[in-house]
C-alpha cells in the first residue's frame, strides 16, 4: 500500500511531529490535520442530523401518526435544525476547507494562530456533543425549534438550557476561527500578494470571517439572556414579567440572519475556484465578485427584519427591512452571471466538481428566487412560516452550501488525499443526488403556497399527495449520497494515486504535491501575476 | 503589507494584536446586545428606569468609576514601564492594578450583598411586586454588572500570568505582546464600565 | 515590519487619567443639576468622550496601524446602525 | 394559490404573478444559456480557451436590470402589502384569543366560538390576543397572517367576498398541538350571521365595561360601592348628573355632578367634600388616570343610573 517513495517529501499525513498515532492528529496544530477532523466531525454529525431529516419526511409520507408521536416529531426538527445549522452549515466550508485551503492558497505555512486553532476545534466538539446529548438526557429533546422563541422556549421543560448552552459554545467556536482567519489573511499572505492577487475563496472567507466576528456575540448575549430568563425569572422577554417577545426576534435575527451569509459566502467562494479551473480561463469579473461578497457581508447585516414580517413590528420597519432585503439579493445576482461569463468561450471539461458547481447555481437560483418571494412584503404575509420556507432554505442551503461543499470535496480530493476517486460513479452520485434532491424538496414549494404550515406533526387531506412525493425523493437523495460517500470513503485508499494538479488549476494549491507536506511550501513563493491566469507564459 | 514568513508564531505582535482587537469587538458586541436590550425598555419604561435608578448607590458607582480608571492608568503604565526596561517599576504597577481591582470587587460584593439584604435579587418577591420598569431595570442592573464583574476576573487573571511572565523573563523590553493584549482587556473592562456607570447608576 | 513603538511617558498617562477624572465629576454634576430629557444625552455624550480618550492613549490607538483604527471606528458605527434599525421598529410602532 | 376569498387577495396575488414570471423566466433562461455554454464549448470541441476577464460595461448592465427588477417586486410587495395596515372604522371587531392549543372568537357579552363566523362583504377586524405563547392567525384563503404574541396587541383585517368555509391555521410554532390548532372560518350572508349570533349561547363571562375595568384597575372599589352601600366614599349608584351638596371650604353649596365634576372628584378630590364625609381620605389620582380613561368612567357610571 505504501507508495510513499513516489512523493520527493513526507506528506502532511504521514508527518510525524511531538506525538504519534492519533494523538499527533488530536494534537496537532497543523491546519490541514485540523481541517480534517473538521470534515470529519462535521460530516458524522451531518450524517446525524440527515438521519433526523429522514424520520422527518418518513412521518410526514401521510397524514395522522405514522412512526412517533408529536412530541418526538417536535424534538427531531429541533434537533435537526440545531445540527444542521449551529453544527454542519455554519462551520462547514469555512472550518473544513478554509482550514484546510486558506493558508495553502495565500502562501502561508499555516494560520495565525494555530494552536488558538486547534482550541476551536476542541470548544466545537464540545457544544456538538452537548447539542446531541440535548436529545437524549433528562427532560427530553428540545422542542422549541432552533429559532428558540419566546416565551415558548422560557417555558418549555425539555431540554432548552442543553441546547442554548450548546449553541453558544459553538458560537464561541466561530468566533475564534473568524478571528483566526482575518489576522491570518492580513498578515501572512505570501510576498507580492497583494488584496486583489489574493484568490476568490479566500475572499469569500474573509468577508465571512467579519460576519463571524461581529454577529455571532449577539446571539451569544441573547441565549445568556434566556438562560437567565429561565434560571433566574429576569424576564427580558416575558411579557408578564414586562419583558418583550418581539425584542428576542429581533435579538436572534440580528445574528441569524447574517448568518445565512456566514453559510452561503465561502459556497460561493468554492465554486469561484471551480469554473475557472474547469474553463481553463481566467474568473470573469475578478473585482466585481470580490466587491460583491463584501456587499453581502455588509448589508446583510442589516435585513434581519424580513423575518418578522408578520409578527407585528411597525409598518416603517417592515418597509424598510423588505426594501433592503431586495438591495441585498444584487450583489448575488452579479455573482451568478459573473460565474456564468466564466464559463463562457472557455474550454470545459465537465468533471464531477463543476456537475455540482452548475447544480449549485440552478439551485440556488431558486432559492434565490424564491427568497425573493419571501423578500416582498405581501407575499411573505401569505408563506411565511410555511413549507415554502422549508423549501427556500433548504434549497438554498442544502442546495446552495451542500452542493458547493460536495464540489469542493470532489475538487480537492486528490489534493487532501493525494488519490483519485472513481468519476464515473461520481457522476452517477451526482444524477442521483440532483434528482432525488428535487423531488424531495420541489413538491414543499407548492404546498407551501396551498397554505401548508411548517412544524406541523400532522396536516390535512389536500397536502398529502405533496409530502408522499416529497418523501420519496428523500429516499433517492440518501441513495444517491450513500453512493457518494461509498465512492470517497472506498477510493482514499485504493483510488489511483493522484497527481499533483490533476485538473491544471492555477491557484497556489495546486503549485504543491499531493497531499501537501507538513509545512506546505518549503520556500514561501513570491506572487507576480494574478490569480487566475492560465496563459502558458514560458 | 509585508509578511512574516516563518512559521507564524507570536513573534507576529502586530497579528497578536489585531487578533486581540478583533476579539475585543466581540466583546465589544456581547455587552451591544444588552445595551441594546436596555435601550428599547429605557424607551419603554423611562419613568420606571428613573424609579429604580434611585435605589443604586450613586457613591459606590462613582467610587468604582475612579478605581477602574486609576487602575487603567497603572496598567498603560507598566506597559511603558516594561519598554523602558524597568521590571520591578512594572511589576509594582500591575500589582496595584490587581489591588485596585480587588477593591473594585469587594465595593461590588457589598452593593450586591445589599441588595440581597433588603431582598432585591433576581427571582426574589420583593422584585417580582416592582413595577414591570423597575423589575426590568434590576434584571439589567444584575446581568450587565454581572457580566462585567465576569470580565473583571478574567482580566485579573491575565494581569497576575503577566506578573509571573515578566518575572520569567518572558515578557521583556522588546516581547511583551501578551503584557500589552491583556492591558487592552483590561481597558475594554473600564471602557463598558464607563458606559454602565451612567447608564445604571446616573440616571436619577 | 512597520515596528515605530511608540513609548508613551508616565506623565501623559497621568494627564489623561486627569482628564478622565474630570469628566467623570462632570458627568455625576450634570445628573444633580437635573437637564430632565438632556440628562441621558449629556451623560452619554460624556461617557463617549471619556470612551473615546481610553482608546485614543491608553489604548494606543493614535499609535495603531490604520486599519485598526477604522475597524474600531466602524464597529461603533455599526453597533448605531443596528440600535437605530432596531428603533425603527419601537418609534413607529 | 389562486381562489382567493378576500379583498387583500387580489394585491398578493398580484405580487406572486409578477415575481414568479421574472424567477421563471431567469431561472429558465440562465439554466439554458447554461446548457448552452456546456454544450458549445465543451472540451473535446474547443481546445484552447479564450482569455478574457471581465467587462464594466456587463457589470454595470447586470447590476442595474436585476436592480430595476427587485425595485419593482418590492413595490408590488408593498402595494399588496399596504392595505393589509389600513383597517376601515366601521369593520366589525372580533377579540380572537390564542391559547395552547386552540382558538376562540369572542364576540362580546360573554359569546364565544370556536369557529370564525363572519358576515360576506363586511370589513372585519380580528384584534388578537395570546394567553400564553406565540401563536400566528392564518387563513391561507384570505392570504391574511398576523402573530398572537402575548402582550402585545396585534390585528388583522379583511373583507370575506365570498360565502363558505376556509381553513384557520396557527403557523407560529407553540409546542405539542400546534399541528392541532386549526379551525374553520364560515363565511355566511347577513341575516345568517345574526341569526347565529342571536342563537350563540353566552357561555364565556361577560367582559368589564371598559369603565368599570378603569376603577378596578385604580382601586376605586375599595371606598366606592356600586349597589347604593355606602362605604368609606359615597356610592356611585345614581351618581352621574344627580344634585349634591359639597361643600368647598366651610361653605355648603348644591351642584350637579356632571361630567366636569366627576373630573374635578377625581383629580382634585379635597377641593369639593361630599356633605357627610371627611377630607383627606381621597387622594388625587391625577397621575394615574387619564383624562381618557375619565371619560370611560364617566359612560360606565351612566349605566349605574335608573332602576
Ligand atoms: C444559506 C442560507 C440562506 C441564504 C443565502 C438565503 C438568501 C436569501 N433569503 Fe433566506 N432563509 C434561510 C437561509 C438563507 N436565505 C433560512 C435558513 C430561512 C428560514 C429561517 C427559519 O425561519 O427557520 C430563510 C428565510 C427567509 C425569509 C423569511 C421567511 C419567513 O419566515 O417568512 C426571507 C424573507 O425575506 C428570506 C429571503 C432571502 C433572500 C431575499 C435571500 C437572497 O440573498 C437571495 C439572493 C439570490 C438570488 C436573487 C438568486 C440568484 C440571482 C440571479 C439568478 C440573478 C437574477 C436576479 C434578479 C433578477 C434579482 N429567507
Ligand atoms: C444544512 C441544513 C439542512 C440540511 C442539509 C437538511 C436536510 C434535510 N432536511 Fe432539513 N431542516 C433544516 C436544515 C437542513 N435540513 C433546518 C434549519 C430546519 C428547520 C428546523 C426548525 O423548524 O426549527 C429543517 C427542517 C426540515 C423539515 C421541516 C420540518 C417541519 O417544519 O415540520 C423537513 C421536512 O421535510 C426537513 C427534511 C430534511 C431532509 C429529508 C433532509 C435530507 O436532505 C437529508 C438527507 C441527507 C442525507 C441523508 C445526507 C447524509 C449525509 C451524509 C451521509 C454525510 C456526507 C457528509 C460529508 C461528505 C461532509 N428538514
Ligand atoms: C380611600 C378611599 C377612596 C378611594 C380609594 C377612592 N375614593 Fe373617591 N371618594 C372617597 C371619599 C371619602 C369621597 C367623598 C369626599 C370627597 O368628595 O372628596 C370620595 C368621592 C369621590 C367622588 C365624588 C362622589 C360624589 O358622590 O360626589 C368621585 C366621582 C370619586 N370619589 C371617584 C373615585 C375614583 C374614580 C376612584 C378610583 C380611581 C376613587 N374615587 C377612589 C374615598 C375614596
Ligand atoms: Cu398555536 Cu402554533
Ligand atoms: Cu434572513
Amino acid at each position: 500500500m505504501s507508495k510513499n517513495e513516489k512523493y520527493s517529501h513526507e506528506s502532511y499525513l504521514e508527518y510525524q511531529g511531538k506525538y504519534k498515532g492519533i494523538w499527533g492528529w488530536l494534537f496537532s496544530t497543523d491546519h490541514k490535520r485540523i481541517g480534517l477532523l473538521y470534515l470529519y466531525s462535521i460530516a458524522f454529525f451531518f450524517v446525524v442530523a440527515a438521519i433526523l431529516g429522514l424520520l422527518i419526511r418518513i412521518e410526514l409520507i401521510a397524514p395522522g401518526p405514522t412512526i412517533m408521536d408529536a412530541q418526538t416529531y417536535n424534538g427531531l426538527f429541533t434537533v435537526h435544525g440545531i445540527i444542521m445549522i449551529f453544527i454542519v452549515v455554519i462551520p462547514g466550508l469555512g472550518a473544513v476547507f478554509g482550514n484546510f485551503f486558506l493558508p495553502i492558497m495565500i502562501g502561508a505555512k499555516d494560520v495565525a494562530f494555530p494552536r488558538l486553532n486547534l482550541l476551536s476545534w476542541y470548544i466545537f466538539i464540545l457544544g456538538a456533543i452537548l447539542a446531541v446529548a440535548s436529545q437524549f438526557a433528562g427532560g427530553g429533546a428540545p422542542d422549541t425549534g432552533w429559532t428558540f422563541y419566546v416565551p415558548y422556549s422560557s417555558t418549555s421543560s425539555t431540554n432548552v438550557i442543553f441546547a442554548l448552552t450548546a449553541a453558544f459554545i459553538l458560537g464561541f467556536s466561530s468566533i475564534l476561527t473568524g478571528i483566526n482567519f482575518i489576522v491570518t489573511i492580513h498578515r501572512l499572505r505570501a510576498p507580492g500578494m497583494g488584496w486583489f492577487k489574493m484568490p476568490l475563496f479566500p475572499w469569500s472567507l474573509y468577508a465571512t470571517a467579519w460576519i463571524q466576528v461581529l454577529a455571532t456575540p449577539i446571539v451569544g448575549i441573547t441565549l445568556l439572556m434566556v438562560i437567565a430568563e429561565r434560571v433566574l425569572q429576569i424576564g427580558f422577554f416575558d411579557p408578564a414579567l414586562g419583558g418583550d417577545p418581539l425584542l428576542f426576534q429581533h435579538l436572534f435575527w440580528i445574528y441569524s440572519h447574517p448568518a445565512v451569509y456566514i453559510m452561503i459566502l465561502p459556497a460561493m467562494g468554492v465554486v469561484t475556484e471551480i469554473f475557472p479551473t474547469f474553463s481553463q480561463k481566467p474568473v470573469f469579473g475578478y473585482g466585481a465578485i470580490v466587491i460583491s461578497s463584501i456587499a453581502i457581508a455588509a448589508v446583510g447585516y442589516f435585513v434581519w427584519g424580513h423575518h418578522m414580517f408578520t409578527t407585528g413590528i411597525s409598518y416603517w420597519s417592515r418597509w424598510f427591512f423588505s426594501f433592503l432585503t431586495f438591495i441585498v439579493a444584487i450583489p448575488s445576482a452579479i455573482k451568478v452571471f459573473n460565474w456564468i461569463s466564466t464559463m463562457y468561450g472557455g474550454s470545459i471539461d465537465l468533471k464531477t466538481p463543476l456537475l455540482y458547481a452548475i447544480s449549485f447555481i440552478f439551485l440556488f437560483m431558486i432559492g434565490g428566487f424564491t427568497g425573493l418571494t419571501l423578500g416582498a412584503l405581501a407575499t411573505n404575509v401569505h408563506l411565511h412560516d410555511t413549507s415554502f420556507v422549508v423549501a427556500h432554505f433548504h434549497y438554498i442551503i442544502f442546495g446552495g452550501m451542500g452542493f458547493a461543499f460536495f464540489a469542493g470535496i470532489h475538487y480537492w480530493y486528490p489534493k487532501m488525499y493525494g488519490r483519485m476517486y472513481n468519476i464515473k460513479l461520481a457522476n452517477i452520485a451526482w444524477g442521483v443526488l440532483f434528482t432525488g434532491f428535487n423531488v424531495l424538496y420541489f413538491p414543499l414549494f407548492i404546498i407551501g403556497i396551498q397554505g401548508m404550515p411548517r412544524r406541523y406533526f400532522d396536516y390535512l387531506e389536500q397536502f398529502h399527495t405533496g409530502h408522499f412525493i416529497s418523501t420519496i425523493g428523500a429516499i433517492i437523495l440518501i441513495i444517491g449520497i450513500f453512493m457518494m460517500l461509498f465512492n470517497l470513503i472506498y477510493y482514499r485508499h485504493r483510488g489511483a494515486v493522484a497527481p499533483s494538479n490533476p485538473w491544471k488549476g492555477v491557484t497556489l494549491e495546486w503549485q504543491i504535491e499531493s497531499p501537501p507536506t507538513h509545512e506546505n511550501f518549503e520556500e514561501i513563493p513570491e506572487i507576480k501575476t494574478p490569480p487566475y491566469l492560465f496563459k502558458k507564459e514560458s | 503589507m509585508t509578511q512574516t514568513a516563518n512559521h507564524a508564531h507570536p513573534t507576529d505582535n502586530e497579528g497578536g494584536k489585531m487578533g486581540m482587537w478583533i476579539f475585543l469587538f466581540t466583546e465589544l458586541f456581547l455587552f451591544g446586545g444588552l445595551f441594546l436590550v436596555y435601550a428599547v425598555f429605557r424607551a419603554k419604561y423611562s419613568d420606571d428606569f428613573h424609579k429604580a435608578a434611585y435605589e443604586l448607590d450613586a457613591l459606590i458607582g462613582t467610587l468604582n468609576t475612579v478605581i477602574l480608571l486609576v487602575s487603567s492608568m497603572t496598567v498603560a503604565m507598566s506597559i511603558t514601564a516594561i519598554q523602558k526596561g524597568s521590571k520591578k517599576l512594572a511589576i509594582k504597577l500591575l500589582l496595584t492594578t490587581i489591588f485596585l481591582a480587588i477593591v473594585f470587587m469587594v465595593n461590588k460584593y457589598f452593593e450586591w450583598h445589599h441588595k440581597f439584604d433588603i431582598k432585591v435579587y433576581p427571582g426574589s418577591e420583593v422584585l417580582q411586586n416592582l413595577e414591570r420598569g423597575e423589575l426590568l431595570f434590576f434584571g439589567l442592573y444584575y446581568m450587565m454588572t454581572g457580566l462585567h464583574a465576569l470580565h473583571v476576573i478574567i482580566g485579573m487573571i491575565l494581569l497576575v500570568i503577566c506578573i509571573f511572565k515578566i518575572k520569567s523573563g518572558h515578557i521583556i523590553s522588546n516581547r511583551y505582546l501578551l503584557l500589552e493584549n491583556s492591558g487592552l482587556y483590561w481597558h475594554l473592562v473600564d471602557l463598558i464600565w464607563i458606559f454602565l456607570f451612567p447608564l445604571l447608576y446616573l440616571l436619577t | 515590519m512597520e515596528n515605530k513603538t511608540h513609548i508613551s511617558s508616565y506623565e501623559s498617562h497621568g494627564r489623561v487619567l486627569i482628564s478622565l477624572l474630570l469628566l467623570t465629576m462632570l458627568s455625576v454634576l450634570v445628573t444633580w443639576m437635573e437637564f430632565g430629557v438632556f440628562t441621558i444625552a449629556v451623560a452619554l455624550t460624556v461617557a463617549s468622550v471619556k470612551a473615546f480618550i481610553v482608546l485614543t492613549w491608553f489604548m494606543h490607538l493614535k499609535f495603531e496601524s490604520n486599519f485598526i483604527r477604522w475597524m474600531v471606528a466602524g464597529v461603533f458605527v455599526l453597533f448605531t446602525l443596528v440600535l437605530i434599525i432596531t428603533f425603527i421598529d419601537y418609534f413607529f410602532r | 394559490m389562486f381562489g382567493g376569498a378576500s379583498n387583500l387577495a387580489e394585491g398578493v396575488d398580484k405580487a406572486f404573478v409578477f415575481i414568479f414570471t421574472i424567477s421563471f423566466i431567469f431561472i429558465i433562461g440562465l439554466t439554458l444559456l447554461m446548457i448552452y455554454i456546456l454544450i458549445r464549448y465543451r472540451r473535446s470541441k474547443v481546445k484552447e480557451a479564450m482569455q478574457f476577464s471581465g467587462s464594466i460595461k456587463l457589470e454595470i448592465l447586470w447590476t442595474i436590470i436585476p436592480l430595476i427588477l427587485v425595485l419593482f417586486m418590492f413595490y408590488y410587495g408593498w402595494v399588496g402589502f399596504a392595505p393589509m395596515r389600513e383597517v376601515p372604522d366601521d369593520a366589525m371587531r372580533i377579540r380572537t384569543i390564542g391559547r395552547m392549543w386552540e382558538w376562540e372568537f369572542d364576540y362580546g357579552q360573554g359569546k364565544l366560538s370556536k369557529v370564525l363566523v363572519i358576515p360576506v362583504n363586511k370589513p372585519i377586524r380580528l384584534d388578537l390576543v395570546s394567553e400564553d405563547v406565540n401563536h400566528s392567525l392564518f387563513i391561507p384563503a384570505f392570504r391574511v397572517k398576523e402573530d398572537v404574541v402575548p402582550g402585545y396587541d396585534n390585528w388583522l383585517w379583511f373583507t370575506p367576498l365570498y360565502t363558505g368555509e376556509y381553513e384557520i391555521m396557527c403557523t407560529e410554532y407553540c409546542g405539542l398541538l400546534h399541528y392541532d390548532m386549526v379551525t374553520r372560518a364560515r363565511v355566511v350572508e347577513q341575516d345568517e350571521f345574526e341569526e347565529w349570533l342571536e342563537n350563540l349561547e353566552a357561555t364565556g363571562l361577560v367582559p368589564d365595561h371598559p369603565g368599570l375595568a378603569v376603577l378596578k384597575k385604580n382601586g376605586c372599589m375599595a371606598c366606592h360601592s356600586l349597589d347604593g352601600a355606602k362605604l368609606v366614599g359615597p356610592t356611585f349608584k345614581n351618581l352621574y348628573n344627580s344634585q349634591k351638596t359639597v361643600l368647598v371650604g366651610r361653605e355648603e353649596s348644591v351642584i350637579l355632578a356632571d361630567d366636569d365634576y366627576i373630573k374635578r372628584a377625581i383629580y382634585q378630590p379635597n377641593d369639593e367634600i361630599v356633605k357627610g364625609y371627611s377630607r383627606g381620605l381621597m387622594n388625587s389620582y391625577e397621575k394615574l388616570i387619564t383624562p381618557a380613561e375619565i371619560q370611560l368612567i364617566i359612560e360606565y357610571l351612566k349605566t349605574l343610573n335608573g332602576e
